[in-house]
């Protein structure tokens, strides 16, 4: 079977596969399609096997003792393994030629259901208010491993419950089962070991020293590993249980790192966002400030909802159909080159290619998007707080994002330009517009998911579909396409930019027969050179690399590689 | 596989089927005139006569929440029984208990517990499912209102329907 | 016409018609419910009046104050027309049915034809193009397969019914109603010959076909009355209703009140013709031909003409919670292939013992 | 609040730090004994300053900390008593001995928790603990005061009147 | 050596061959260097640097050195693990955290005899090639701490210690590293993250043997006090000789210390396997007490399963095969292990039946739980419920059944944890229940059911009772 050098053959469970040299047990037991239960093992973070749950029983082939012949080899080449009577951890322990591993019968059983009893021995039986229930480890290997019924007949440990560690988690100290994830994670990705075990024995208890808090950037992401409910997130405490909500794979919008995450939502609220592993951009983590910036979609107080027509200089309700009519009468009016548009790098791919059609359709001056620079933190946020600036440059081919919005603004005032489509942007929020640099303007339209400035000064207001509640695809800052799916659906009239401008289009005169984003798509493929040959199906999950930028990995990405590398830890 | 049922072989006088017609009009009859003639009774006159007090312990009317013995709530907001409920009757918004509370250390309640009698189909899933045995179905069937309004039974109606249930397993006691 | 016939036939249409049969139908609804109660040991409406006698009052409101609802799809105007072309016929044969002997020189009959069994069948045919309207009209599937079902169930067993009677019309040698009850209240009632004539071993031989005759009329009647075993035009399990699906209210309340009517009537000429009418067993109480009777008399033969009746209702009812419902394909072999041949063969045969015994 | 630590005293803890070339966090158990040594117990501002002079996280300093019995984080008496526990002495009568010290020192034992082993004397002069295996199970019941070992205690008054 | 004298009343017994403990309780000996040198010490150091490391390794082989801290894993061995062309510094440390309960044999060597430890080290890190040692010394014993360094600077001075030791180009220092009261700190990778400043949670083994990954990731040697002072000896008598002490694969002299239920509790040095379970207990204790009967016997520390006296056990092979009771178990390594139990740190606890087997048990129970350090699983839950549910078999608040689960608990550590203490505190509750079930069981009562005892604390909790 091992015909190159640096594969291994392994017997799982009676099976014999081939592994890379230096593969942990638990890493060729999940490729072989079999799960090892385990709480204390990440493959990114170091391995302290201190859980216990992973224990399987191993065997080698039999060594002779001087003077015996070494047993006779199959016709496969593998020898009889001779069974070890005590388990080993097969998260810390790599494959050796020939070995033979068993995750099930009596002493891999046996060894986890003790496991599990004495796991649960002290653990609060509060699964009911436990926000983790429902995505816990404990539970899940407790219904396969578990006795079903508790010999713990004492009292349980005291330890503190509901505990403020930080300013986003809240730390049940009961509930945790020392698996020491996070005091890792804390140590070794976040690089802020707040963290720490005090007492011993099973008075063992997670602590933050007094006085300090947990208050990294990155902190939730000890909610997402903690097997169990004892960290969780303030923010998500008793929202909603997990197992109604909705999963949908997709990616951050708020930088141009394009982490990639899975948004929970159940009917049309969206409760919380996970990282979703990704080890070409965010390996499994994100920052909490990212993670929290949901909350505006789901406030409705603040949504636009329904388009509005300015009628003797107030806004008045109007219906969609309605308002796409009369932004094309009045933009008919005008002649070449009175028109001009800003889009935002904030848009995907699609819709910037249907701003370029719409461009050809108005025969537009110029176009451009607002730019948004912040500073890059070391980890994983980047410095362009735009999630698709490499997008804009492929599809939209505007190299300088920005760069002549000073130029718009002259000419506004200067009256060349007479009408201005403001596309998913806020001219007066975010790039130093002034309410009276648009009064200039004989027409204005804009479309945003929000009430906004630059929305009180337009003629035509289209509420735009925000990132959560639109289709499509974004090229990150090192040049990876990936999916931007659809969560939740917008509030009201909300529609997807790229329907908007469809419509404009048609309205204006053009029809295109597109009717979803991956119709877009299709035509982008066919006409923008970078995206050849691509089809949606293509990108996956977890994106594809389109074009170099030539950007460098997130610092955190890079660090976590140079571990691999050494060996400190799976990757 | 198929499985082949044997007709009968009748008789001529049986091919006839009167007398089976006889037969039956017999047994019919015999009913007739047991019921008419009060031997037999076994519908009961609703609601002049009620079988309240020969209800089933386990009889399923009306959920409602019970309180303990120190008029704790016992429900902790886990909406199992939101999520089991087959006609999707029941709808929760948790809250957090605040800290000065008696019973900060269960840290959860429901901050709305409604149940719509309309959907409700009495079928006991959620005093099954419940973990904390907060939700009961009560020996009241007579459910009625006159609005759809009406018949949404909240929080506070639930725990008044529900009242206080004594000897329940203390989960929540401070040795655990 | 003098005065005196058109008032006596008016009295005579309301006595009967309006203040006999209407609310007996009203009345045999209520026994339905109560009957069919005791049999499966309930209780049944028992809740207005006392014993819930009301409750066909209250039912009658309530059909009156239901919405009447026409659906937009139907052929209104036949549609309205199939209720009344239902109710109209069944009450109409009830003018040849004699309730009573010849009280004070007038005879217990709205309409004394020397034809009665031949009008009654003339007549009752009609209520079936009430039914094929009501299906047709209604413009929907499940009336119409159960107008189209009505219609042939009707046609066949109206053979067998036509063909049940001809043995005795045959014995009794007459078709006035009158005349052949005043010879059964002489000669013994046709199925139990048991005094006068009847005790002759003619008069007992004749009873075979006379019994045959009489189940055949009766399983007949059920059917033409659409009755269960036999009501497949209206059978819910798989039409819903029958071809009144589409109705409601006081149109329904029509359909319901002919088929009910239509059940009293089929009571009242099974009565006639097989149980001696208005008259008592062993010619008790029996006036001769043409006798006037007192109204004490009078009176005791119509409650004797409607005890049988409503023996016979419940005898209807009685089969109705006790038998199941037949199949199509059986009813129509019950039908064309049973009752038929088995109703010429006994005419044959009564032709033989007419003949053959003197 | 930070710790008054005399500049003898640091000097000497510096020393103890050479100890350790390869790593200064090593000597987190040396810097913690000398100054539980002077100041009877590890409060939390001796662990804020071992983590500052150690350049360690505080955290980490209290896992070491509470993870050793040997270490106090609550002011013990004038002289504290580690009485030995484990069979040997146990066998040897160490259970009566700690009554028997308790009841002579004035000592109330009915407040201590596995958080909280140490009790104290009314006067502040005793604190007892139970101490696991002083390794002399051959001469039984034997207990710690201070730093003096004392085997085959029977004479508690004799015990208590050395140290008055 | 006919003349050295002990002083009145601590002679050692007859049976005895005193090589460690040679200058323990001697009549005129103090802990001074200069009467260590005049005693003849450091000459072995300096016989030892005048030969190559791997000479000293072979001799130590040759000798069959088996460590005395516990498991009796072969010196010569472990010392061989460290890897070939190693370009890492190694680090000795001489485990001196004696804390198995029932041991107490380190203590005597370091408070009265440390030049001797110091003179193996210096040895023993010539060998490993060591140029760092550290004595890792447990916190309880503070005078032994100031002894060990103040006979390391005298040592330094005499240029023993320090910088190009005896002219060799050889540098040595060994500093004393005290702990604070942890007996996992007795775990040698515990001990190791101990002296990096962790918490001393035991490491993983593979991939952290001390040998090749030890402090500070270096490969590291850790032996027991014993062992490094019998380097010493070794040196002194040669491997060949040496090996001649004892029994074969038993070798050398080891100190055993009695504690418990007899009259003259003490240490004894004898030869491996000379000495019976009897004759130990009889002879040189002078016999259990007073109309007293021997019960139990742990024979290793409080860890090792126990011994009952009215077993009999199988030792020997084949044709050696015999059946002996607990009086005629010889106390050697291999015996002992035969027997179901080990010679573990030589600690003796001798019961007799004065005592309650689920209070002797209890107590060792709640040793375990005090000390786990509660970094795996099965051994942090499992060593407090064990003592829990002694707890209430002591106090007569146990069902029988509570016995089987505790004996489920304790085959649920057994062998499923991260370092060695693990079974250290499952072996007596398994080796108490396997042997004493009866008497435990007899401690418990039916009336006790879980149920009840659950049901009460439920009212109890909600203030109803």
């Amino acid at each position: 079977m091992a015909e190159q050098s640096d594969l291994i053959d392994v017997e799982i469970d009676g099976v014999w596969h081939s592994f890379p040299k230096g593969t942990r047990m638990i890493e060729a037991c999940r490729q072989a399609g079999v799960e090892v239960p385990h709480y204390c093992y990440h493959p990114k973070l170091s391995s302290p096997g201190n859980c216990r749950m992973c224990l399987v029983q191993m065997g080698m082939p039999p060594r002779p003792r001087p003077g015996e012949d070494p047993p006779e080899p199959d016709e496969d080449g593998h020898v009889p393994i001779s069974w070890m009577p005590r388990p080993v951890i097969a998260c810390a322990n790599t494959i050796a030629p020939n070995m033979g591993i068993r995750t099930t019968g009596e002493l891999t059983e046996t060894c986890r259901e003790g496991v599990m009893e004495l796991m649960l021995a002290n653990h609060p039986l509060d699964c009911p208010i436990c926000d983790q229930a429902g995505e816990c480890s404990l539970q899940e290997f407790s219904v396969e491993h578990g006795k079903g019924e508790s010999r713990f007949r004492e009292q349980k440990v005291k330890k503190p419950k509901n505990v403020d560690v930080g300013p986003r988690i809240r730390l049940d100290d009961e509930r945790c089962i020392m698996c020491s994830r996070c005091i890792r994670f804390m140590d070794e990705v976040a690089d802020d070991p707040v963290l720490g075990f005090t007492d011993r024995g099973s008075h063992t208890t997670l602590a933050v020293y007094p006085g300090r808090e947990m208050d990294s950037n990155y902190s939730l992401n000890t909610v997402d590993i903690c097997p169990v409910g004892a960290l969780t997130s303030n923010d998500f405490r008793f929202q909603m249980r997990v197992w109604f909500m909705k999963e949908t794979q997709t990616i951050d919008t708020n930088c141009a790192t394009g982490t990639n995450i899975t948004v929970y939502s159940r009917q049309g609220q969206i409760y919380r966002i996970t990282p979703r592993q990704n080890n070409e951009v965010n390996s499994d983590w994100m920052p909490d400030s990212h993670r929290l910036s949901f909350h505006w979609i789901n406030d409705l107080e603040s949504r636009l909802t329904d388009p509005l027509i300015k009628e003797d200089g107030k806004h008045k309700l109007a219906d969609y159909s309605q308002a796409i009519a009369y932004a094309s009468q009045r933009l008919q009016k005008y002649d070449a080159g009175e028109v001009a548009i800003v889009a935002s790098a904030r848009m995907t791919n699609e819709e910037l290619y249907m701003v370029n059609k719409l461009k050809s359709q108005l025969d537009v001056r110029d176009i451009d998007v607002v730019a948004r620079r912040g500073e890059a933190d070391n980890y994983l946020i980047s410095d362009d707080r735009n999630p698709n600036t490499a997008g804009v440059n492929t599809v939209l081919g505007v190299k300088d994002p920005g760069a002549s919005l000073d130029l718009l603004k002259k000419d506004i005032a200067s009256g060349k330009v007479k009408a201005l489509l403001v596309l998913q942007e806020d001219l007066i929020s975010d790039a130093g517009f002034t309410a009276e640099d648009l009064k200039q303007l004989d027409f204005l339209l804009t479309s945003y998911p929000t009430t906004n400035p630059t929305a009180d000064a337009a003629d035509v207001v289209l509420p735009g579909a925000c990132w959560a509640e639109k289709s499509g695809t974004m090229i990150n800052a090192t040049g990876r396409l990936q999916r931007l799916n659809r969560a939740v659906d917008g509030p009201g009239q909300t529609l997807e930019p790229w329907e908007i401008i469809r419509d404009l289009i048609q309205e204006l005169g053009g029809g295109n027969g597109i009717y979803s984003a991956t119709d877009i798509f299709k035509q982008l493929a066919a006409e923008v050179s970078e995206f050849n040959g691509l089809t949606w199906g293509d990108i996956g999950d977890q994106g594809t690399q389109l074009i170099e930028t030539g950007a460098e990995l997130p610092p955190l990405l890079q660090r976590e590689r140079a571990r691999v590398a050494s060996g400190e830890i799976i990757g | 596989m198929a499985i082949v049922v044997k007709r009968p072989k009748l008789r001529w006088w049986e091919q006839l089927y009167l007398p089976g017609i006889a037969k039956g009009l017999v047994v019919t009859g015999r009913h007739f005139i047991n019921t008419l003639t009060g031997r037999k009774k076994v519908t009961m006159q609703y609601p002049e006569e009620k079988w309240d007090a020969n209800l089933p312990e386990h009889y399923r009317g009306a959920p409602a929440l019970v309180t303990d013995e120190q008029q704790r709530e016992r429900c902790v907001a886990c909406q199992l029984c939101e999520f089991i409920c087959p006609p999707r009757a029941i709808t929760i918004k948790p809250e957090e208990i605040p800290s000065d509370d008696k019973w900060a250390k269960v840290e959860k309640r429901p901050g709305s517990f409604d149940i719509d009698m309309i959907r409700c189909i009495y079928c006991g899933m959620c005093e099954e499912v419940c973990p904390e045995q907060a939700i009961f179905l009560r020996k009241d069937y007579a459910i009625t209102g006159t609005s759809r309004d009406e018949m949404v039974h909240d929080k506070k109606k639930l725990y008044e329907i529900g009242g206080v249930r004594e000897g329940l397993v203390n989960k929540w006691n401070d040795l655990k | 016409m003098d005065w005196y016939f058109l008032t006596a036939s008016t009295i005579k249409i309301i006595m009967f018609a309006f203040m006999m049969i209407l609310p007996l139908v009203a009345m045999s609804v209520w026994a339905e419910r109560r009957v069919s109660a005791a049999i499966q040991d309930r209780v049944g409406p028992n809740r207005v009046g006392p014993f819930g006698l009301l409750q066909a009052v209250a039912d009658g409101i309530k059909f009156l104050l239901k919405e009447d609802f026409t659906p937009n799809h139907v052929r209104k105007g036949y549609y309205w027309l199939a209720p009344a072309l239902t109710m109209v016929p069944s009450l109409l044969t009830c003018a040849v049915i004699p309730f009573g002997s010849n009280v004070l020189g007038e005879k217990m009959v709205i309409a004394d034809l020397d034809v009665g069994p031949l009008f009654i069948f003339a007549i009752a045919s009609l209520t079936v193009y009430g039914i094929v309207l009501a299906g047709w009209a209604s413009n929907s599937k499940y009336p119409f397969l159960g107008g189209v079902r009505s219609t042939s169930q009707m046609i066949s067993y109206e053979i067998c019914l036509g063909l049940s009677i001809v043995p005795l019309i045959m014995i009794f040698g007459e078709l006035n109603l009158g005349r052949i009850v005043q010879y059964q209240a002489e000669n013994g009632w046709a199925i139990l010959p048991l005094w006068g004539e009847g005790l002759t071993l003619k008069g007992l031989l004749l009873a075979i076909p006379v019994f045959i005759s009489f189940i055949i009329f009766t399983t007949s009647m059920f059917a033409e009355t659409n009755r269960l075993p036999f009501d497949l035009p209206e059978c819910e399990t798989e039409l819903v209703a029958g071809y009144h699906t589409e109705y409601s209210s006081m149109k329904f309340a029509l359909f319901f009140l002919g088929e009910y009517a239509a059940m009293i009537i089929g009571s009242g000429l099974a009565v006639t013709l097989f149980l001696g009418g208005w008259s008592l067993p062993f010619g008790w109480l029996t006036p001769e031909e043409g006798e006037k009777v007192g109204i004490f008399t009078g009176l005791i033969h119509i409650g004797v003409f409607f005890a049988k009746v409503i023996g016979f209702i419940l005898f209807f009812i009685w089969i109705r919670w006790s038998l199941p419902r037949f199949r199509y394909d059986q009813l129509m072999r019950l039908g064309w292939v049973f009752f038929f041949e088995i109703a010429l063969a006994n005419v044959i045969l009564t032709a033989l013992i007419l003949w053959l015994v003197k | 609040m930070t710790l008054d630590v005399p500049a003898e005293l640091e000097k000497e803890i510096d020393e103890r730090i050479t100890h350790y070339p390869v790593s200064k966090r090593s000597a987190v158990l040396p810097v913690l004994h000398h100054l539980q040594h002077h100041f009877g117990y590890i409060s939390n501002e001796a662990v804020e300053w071992t983590a500052a002079k150690l350049e360690l996280e505080p955290i980490k300093v209290l896992e070491v900390v509470t993870f050793y019995p040997g270490f106090r984080q609550t002011a013990p008496g004038k002289y504290h008593i580690r009485v030995c526990r484990t069979l040997s002495c146990a066998m040897a009568g160490s259970y009566e001995l700690m009554e028997s010290i308790c009841e002579k020192a004035g000592i109330d034992r009915s407040g201590v928790t596995h958080h909280d082993p140490i009790a104290v004397s009314a006067d502040g002069k005793y604190s007892i603990e139970f101490a696991e295996c002083l390794a002399s199970c051959g001469t039984g019941p034997v207990c710690l005061v201070d730093d003096d070992f004392h085997e085959k205690v029977e004479d508690v008054d004799a015990l208590l009147k050395q140290y008055q | 050596m006919s003349e050295i004298k002990y002083l009145p009343g601590k002679e050692p017994h007859p049976r005895e061959t005193r090589s460690v403990f040679k200058n323990v309780d001697r009549e005129g000996w103090d802990q001074s260097i200069e009467t260590y040198i005049a005693d003849g010490g450091y000459e072995m150091q300096k016989k030892a640097y005048k030969m190559t490391p791997d000479e000293i390794r072979e001799e130590v082989k040759t000798a069959g050195l088996r460590g005395r801290g516990g498991a009796g894993f072969p010196a010569g061995v472990k010392w061989g693990f460290l890897p070939p062309n190693n370009e890492k510094p190694v680090y000795l440390i001489c485990n001196a955290d004696e804390s198995e309960p029932g041991t107490f044999k380190d203590r005597y060597i370091i408070h009265q005899d440390p030049h001797q430890l110091i003179e193996g080290m210096a040895i023993s890190c010539f060998s490993v090639g060591a140029h760092l040692a550290y004595i890792y010394i447990r916190e309880e014993f503070p005078e032994g701490a100031q002894i060990l360094e103040k006979a390391i600077e005298e040592a330094h001075a005499k240029g023993f210690l320090g910088k190009d030791i005896l002219g060799t180009g050889f540098d040595l220092e060994i500093y004393v590293h005290r702990g604070a009261g942890a007996y996992i700190c007795g775990e040698e990778t515990g001990l190791i993250e101990s002296l990096e400043g962790k918490r001393p949670y035991p490491r993983i083994k593979p991939p952290y043997f001390p040998a090749a990954m030890g402090l500070y990731l270096c490969p590291t040697i850790v032996n027991n006090v014993e062992t490094l002072c019998h380097v010493k000896h070794i040196m002194q008598m040669g491997g060949e000789e040496w090996s001649k002490t004892g029994k074969p694969n038993n070798t050398g002299t080891r100190i055993l210390c009695v504690s418990g239920d007899v009259v003259n509790p003490g240490y004894f040095e004898v030869q491996v396997g000379h000495v019976t379970m009897g004759e130990l207990i009889n002879d040189m204790c002078g016999g259990l007490k007073d109309g007293r009967k021997l019960k139990a016997v742990i024979p290793g520390g409080s860890s090792a399963k126990v011994l009952r006296a009215d077993e009999t056990f199988k030792i020997g092979k084949g044709d050696d095969e015999k059946e002996i009771d607990i009086w005629d178990i010889p106390m050697d390594f291999d015996t002992l292990a035969a027997c179901g139990s080990m010679a573990g740190s030589g600690g003796v606890i001798v019961i007799d039946d004065s005592r309650s087997i689920s209070w002797v048990l209890n107590n060792i129970n709640n040793f375990y739980a005090h000390e786990s350090c509660g970094q795996c699983t099965p051994c942090r839950e499992g060593s407090l419920w064990m003592k829990k549910i002694t707890d209430r078999v002591v106090k007569g608040q146990a069902s029988p059944d509570d016995i089987d689960t505790l004996d489920a608990v304790a085959r649920n550590i057994d062998g499923r944890t991260i370092c060695a203490f693990g079974e250290a505190s499952s072996w007596p509750t398994e080796s108490f229940i396997d042997k004493f079930k009866d008497e435990l069981v007899a401690d418990t009562s039916e009336d006790y059911e879980g149920v009840a005892v659950n049901a009460e604390r439920e009212l109890a909790a909600a203030g109803l009772k």
